[in-house]
């Protein structure tokens, strides 16, 4: 930064951005979006084989169709300060454009930022909607879903939203991007039904390639250390140094969650490591930290990674009991991380001297007393209460529009050949009686149907 | 406070570049290179599994080789600024050694941004070349095709490039880098003719590994944003204003390429949505953003990306109609979406304020008139002309020397194992080879690949 | 960069850091931590698809295991600076936390660098364990071998440790990193013994899928611009130079391993190009460039890279004779390349005008003399030592503890199914005669063994 210029450029004269906030800020956001191709592999790898590439494709629709909407009204919802912007929701700025080069560059860098958050809300609903529901409804769905995190984004983390104006703290979105989309997730599975063959008595097929999904986990993980530290919006002033806190909490906290849920998974599955358990413990330890990152101690992280990872492992039994269906664990890791990461906020979340993230509150056990746990916890209820209304609500019109959920053939087809036209080779089917496939060695067929 | 050692480079040139600089430079070169990784993935994914690693390498091969002769004499060709350097190449700093000048920081940082550029280029070649050409033919061509990216580079962004001092603006490369890759590209696939068999039925060949070749999609996506937004070449100043709309338009280019091109899919492929048309829709308009990402509004970056997107899945069909095969689409992706994209800048470029890009001029619709529009397509015929006849003639040479294409008998069997010793193809084709003895003593293999 | 603060936060004055110099350090390590799954494609192409998942699992049980201990006490043991801290070992900064502003950012963003060196380290050895080790021991010896790294990176990295102050130049860790784990590896290989069907005589599962090998090394070259360009730990002042000197050498050794190496692979396997020698020759030259990159030329960089990727052909009938076995060749790779890579500095090194990392010492081709050259092979043989030495004991009490290596049927049976209870689907079997099995059309499946 050169020294010699105005001082108005320099950020703890004016709140105004410099280039080395911009630096980081894009920086993150770059390293965000590659948490897509994170969720893209996970899931690919947790689905069956016949809906691997379908779910990819999902994951690209969220991007394409939610980034579209995002542009269009999604920002203005969250951050527009046109005259009637209020508590509840911005109003401005949609269709956004900037002309004015003093805010052109803050503007646009909050922009490709809050894009990236807002493509992973709607990713975290593509897993627990798969392997049965029509594409063509989860680009309506994609395309809607949008504001259903613009608003409750408003609600906590611009100037006047009004959980923020109460002090509520979501560093990196454990509410608003987590159990937002763990809230919609569950909706939608239990909308959808579970999968032929999955509580009915009949078989599933199985998962098809847990090696992509430990390839996701790994990605997913890199990306979160951007997703944390990135939200320090900025690395000018203090904020470096809670960025690299931030860091350091993020990656405790995973290594907390490993562990135990390692040695969880380890015990209750009779001396085996289950992969998927080892996938989820350490997502939903990351999902916790997520709120608190740059508020907490490292053992803190430790601790309370730990705590969450085991919590997970109670959803699975509860899904059962009430059959619902939720093939990549999405409400498992995103909605009991999430929850865990609000309420962990409200538990260790010590006054922050550097930047006073949280506004002078302490949590429960720093001596901050309950005031801030109480906030949090009315967040998670009004993200959740919302985040499931609007979800019921969008789903049903699409559901009355075009349907939801595929017919029971094209189901046991497998969406990547019903959506796709690709069939994968059917190991079971003798060559020999089939002169009329032509074969790929990889498991990918052109197939003609008669 | 007007300290001016903090500065670090005591200035002998008006913009002398800062740490911050270095960091964006940097940064920006690092995730350019995961591009790479992303190209591999995705032709992997195309090509059948026969020819799967082959491909993977190929693209090792254009970082290795095309990265050497960079080195020797591609950084000098472009950037090169001896006393024989002139309006079409670069003279000087030859096998590149930051030692006696004063900038080094500046050199070094250059160039591995620009080696980043430059080995994008060749890359785009493999995949039209894909499944039929030797691979030591294509490691002589790499070795040598660095010569055909360098001296355009010279012309567009070297300050005494003719093309430059025209006014051409062409900022991460629609032309420079992907334009001109992909006319290499299209010589190979003419000079090499179709894959046995490609047009003798009416089968619709299908994407060998689709999931890869989303996953590298994907990678591709998000290198982009560091392929142009680094292109700014610098943070400071208003620099980081700029490359933050280069974020922006970026990615919205792709979001309207990708809604056109699924949409698109959907209503030719009667309600299927084809994996093929999604990838080169999101890919094409990720390259007709390139020339002009950080002169156009969001609103404009859409209806670029979008138009991009459709010009390049209905160009798909054409080439086949000609019998071109292009396996993985190089042409119609990077071809027609590098076209339209400096056609682009000549309608919706508007002059900026903050860094002068354009020089003052605008676009047709910024009431800038024809002179940029025709600026623009002067380059793409030199660009064309340029690349198409060198492309040729190196091509040429060694076809006649060592030939560029395989046997028809090691094309059945893929380069996996004529090239690499790695057979992929036997499971399926007689699963009676495996010996199938009582256990589990079977020589499994799950993802289809035994050595014999 | 602050400009109106206090004189004493800018580089040039002092040397504490500014957030550029974070941006930089934590934009590395996101980078370097990306290795991680690099390491883990590279390591899973390379093994038979029976063990693919498990590799996996033991690169994420390196970060989770690795780490805490890492948190708990690798960091106090490398930089602990408390009174009893000597040449040997750091004393203090056990169970990181940081209260005190001034430093919490540098103790922060050092922890999170070094963390992601600690693990690389760490993830060397599983590749040279492969296909027949207990998973539970691996999960011991995570625990355990931090301090095997960080020992000798206070050696090498801090003031006072003996070797710095004779003058070693290590600068992203030929020595203190893949030396030492490659070692390791080295002992890890003896003790466990070859795979069955390796040397007596059978028949061994056959490489899975070079594919995956190759996006491994893909990611693995990028992620080593970040390691090496990073490990200039800051960007301000002269450092930004050194920076994108180090990328130079960096990708230009790269490029003469690559064309070495393909070359030679191409002579002496009969005009084959064999992946697995592009991989490793492509990585021997990037370690070999490690110790030297910012104080190297390019064109030396290209001839040491050269040298480097040849060298390592070597090991390979070394290791036969011998009967080791190596599978992903991590000895080659590492062992090689950091051997070359120390003496490299030695004989191409030049003085450093800009941030004087040689302090003031030249290698023996740019008139140094022999001094330097000889603090580099003293460094290699006490990293060497060390290493053997630590894996020597630790694994053999684990070995009296837990058993390293797998029962034999185990081995036979896989990784994937023994430890996590995943099978993958026989192509080559005719299903309607097992029919116990549960097809999964893309290779996985569950298996009920009768």
């Amino acid at each position: 930064m050169p020294c010699n210029q105005n001082e108005t450029r320099l950020p703890t004269e004016d709140p105004q951005m410099t280039w080395d906030d911009a630096t980081w800020i894009l920086t993150s956001s770059f390293i965000i979006f590659t948490m897509q191709s994170g969720f893209g592999l996970l899931e690919a790898g947790c689905v069956s084989a016949k809906n691997e590439v379908n779910i990819m494709v999902k994951n690209a629709v969220d991007v394409v169709f939610g980034g579209i909407t995002y542009w269009a009204f999604g920002y203005g919802l969250t951050f527009g300060q046109g005259k009637y912007a209020n508590a509840f929701c911005g109003v401005g700025s949609f269709l956004l454009d900037s002309e004015n080069e003093k805010e052109m560059g803050i503007v646009y860098s909050t922009f490709i930022f809050q894009l990236s958050f807002a493509t992973t809300a709607t990713t975290i609903v593509s897993g627990a909607m798969a392997e049965r529901t029509k594409l063509t409804a989860y680009i309506l769905y994609s395309l809607t879903n949008t504001w259903v995190y613009c608003v409750s984004a408003h609600w906590l983390w611009v100037d006047g939203g009004f959980l923020r104006d109460l002090g509520v703290v979501d560093i990196a979105g454990s509410g608003g991007v987590h159990v937002l989309g763990a809230v919609s997730a569950l909706v939608a599975a239990v909308m959808l039904g579970p999968r032929q063959g999955k509580y009915d008595g009949g078989k599933l097929d199985p998962p098809g390639n847990p090696t992509n999904s430990l390839i996701g986990m790994f990605m997913l993980w890199w990306g979160w250390l951007g997703f944390n530290c990135g939200s320090t919006f900025g690395i000018s002033g203090g904020k470096w140094i809670l960025a690299a806190k931030s860091a350091v909490t993020t990656i405790t906290a995973s290594m907390g969650g490993g562990v135990s849920g390692m040695l969880f998974s380890w015990i209750i599955n009779k001396r085996k490591f289950v992969v998927t358990d080892l996938v989820n413990s350490v997502l939903t330890s990351l999902v916790s930290v997520t709120a608190g990152c740059a508020v907490i101690r490292p053992w803190e992280a430790i601790l309370s990674g730990s705590l969450a990872a085991i919590l997970s492992f109670i959803v699975n039994p509860i899904f059962k009991y009430f059959k619902v269906d939720d093939p990549v664990g999405a409400f498992a890791v995103h909605g009991i991380g999430g929850i865990w990461g609000m309420i962990v906020v409200g538990l260790f979340a010590d006054i922050d001297p550097i930047e006073d993230v949280t506004r002078g509150r302490a949590g429960l056990f720093h001596g901050g007393g309950v005031y801030l746990l109480g906030v949090q916890i009315l967040a998670l209820v009004c993200i959740a209460a919302w985040s499931a209304m609007c979800s019921i609500i969008l789903l049903s019109i699409i559901k009355k529009a075009v349907g939801l959920r595929m017919s029971s053939e094209d189901e046991i087809l497998g969406a990547d050949y019903t959506e796709h036209g690709l069939v994968k080779f059917d190991n079971g089917i003798d060559i020999k009686q089939n002169k009329s496939r032509r074969r790929s060695s990889f498991g990918f067929q052109v197939f003609h149907v008669n | 406070m007007n300290n001016t050692t903090l500065i670090p480079v005591v200035t002998t040139k008006a913009q002398a570049m800062s740490w911050d600089d270095a960091t964006w430079i940097l940064t920006s070169s690092f995730i350019i290179f995961t591009m790479q990784s992303g190209f591999g993935l995705l032709e992997a994914g195309c090509v059948s599994a026969k020819n799967e690693v082959n491909i993977m390498v190929k693209n090792a091969v254009d970082v290795v080789f095309g990265g050497i002769t960079y080195w020797a004499y591609g950084y000098g060709l472009s950037f090169g600024d001896g006393e024989y350097s002139n309006a079409f190449v670069g003279v000087g700093q030859f096998l590149v050694d930051g030692d006696e000048s004063s900038d080094i920081g500046q050199i070094y940082s250059t160039f591995i941004f620009q080696l980043s550029f430059a080995t994008t280029a060749t890359t785009i070649v493999s995949g039209a070349m894909a499944e039929r050409t030797k691979l030591t033919a294509y490691v002589i061509f790499s070795f040598l095709n660095t010569v055909v990216y360098c001296i355009p580079a010279h012309w567009i962004w070297a300050s005494n490039g003719f093309l430059k001092t025209l006014g051409v603006v062409d900022i991460a490369g629609s032309g420079g880098v992907h334009l001109l890759g992909a006319v290499s590209a299209i010589v190979a696939a003419m000079l090499l003719g179709p894959r046995r068999g490609r047009y003798d039925s009416q089968n619709k060949k299908q994407l060998g590994n689709p999931t890869n070749a989303l996953v590298g999609m994907f990678m591709l996506w998000w290198g982009w944003l560091g392929f142009n937004c680094g292109s700014t070449f610098g943070i400071s100043g208003g620099k980081w204003i700029l490359a933050a709309k280069s974020a922006v338009t970026t990615i919205n280019a792709s979001v309207g390429g990708g809604v056109a091109g699924l949409i698109y899919s959907f209503i030719v492929n009667k309600k299927k949505f084809m994996i093929e048309d999604l990838v080169n829709s999101i890919l094409g308009s990720l390259v007709s953003i390139t020339a002009s990402c950080a002169i156009v509004r969001p609103w404009e970056s859409i209806v670029i990306g979008a138009i991009g997107a459709l010009f390049v899945v209905s160009f798909c069909p054409l080439l086949d109609r000609l019998k071109i095969d292009d396996p993985v689409g190089a042409f119609a992706v990077h071809g027609i979406g590098g076209i339209w994209g400096m056609i682009a800048v000549g309608i919706f470029g508007d002059d900026d304020k903050i860094e002068r890009i354009t020089d003052g001029r605008s676009g047709l619709t910024h009431g800038g008139g024809f002179y940029l529009l025709g600026v623009q397509v002067l380059a793409i015929v030199c660009i064309v002309g340029w690349s198409g006849s060198i492309s040729f003639i190196l091509l040429y040479l060694i076809n006649r020397t060592i030939g560029l294409r395989l046997s028809p008998e090691e094309e059945d069997l893929g380069s996996d194992i004529v090239e690499h010793d790695i057979n992929t193809v036997s499971r399926y084709l007689d699963g009676c080879q495996l010996q199938v003895n009582e256990q589990m003593t079977v020589r499994r293999s799950s993802f289809g690949i035994i050595r014999r």
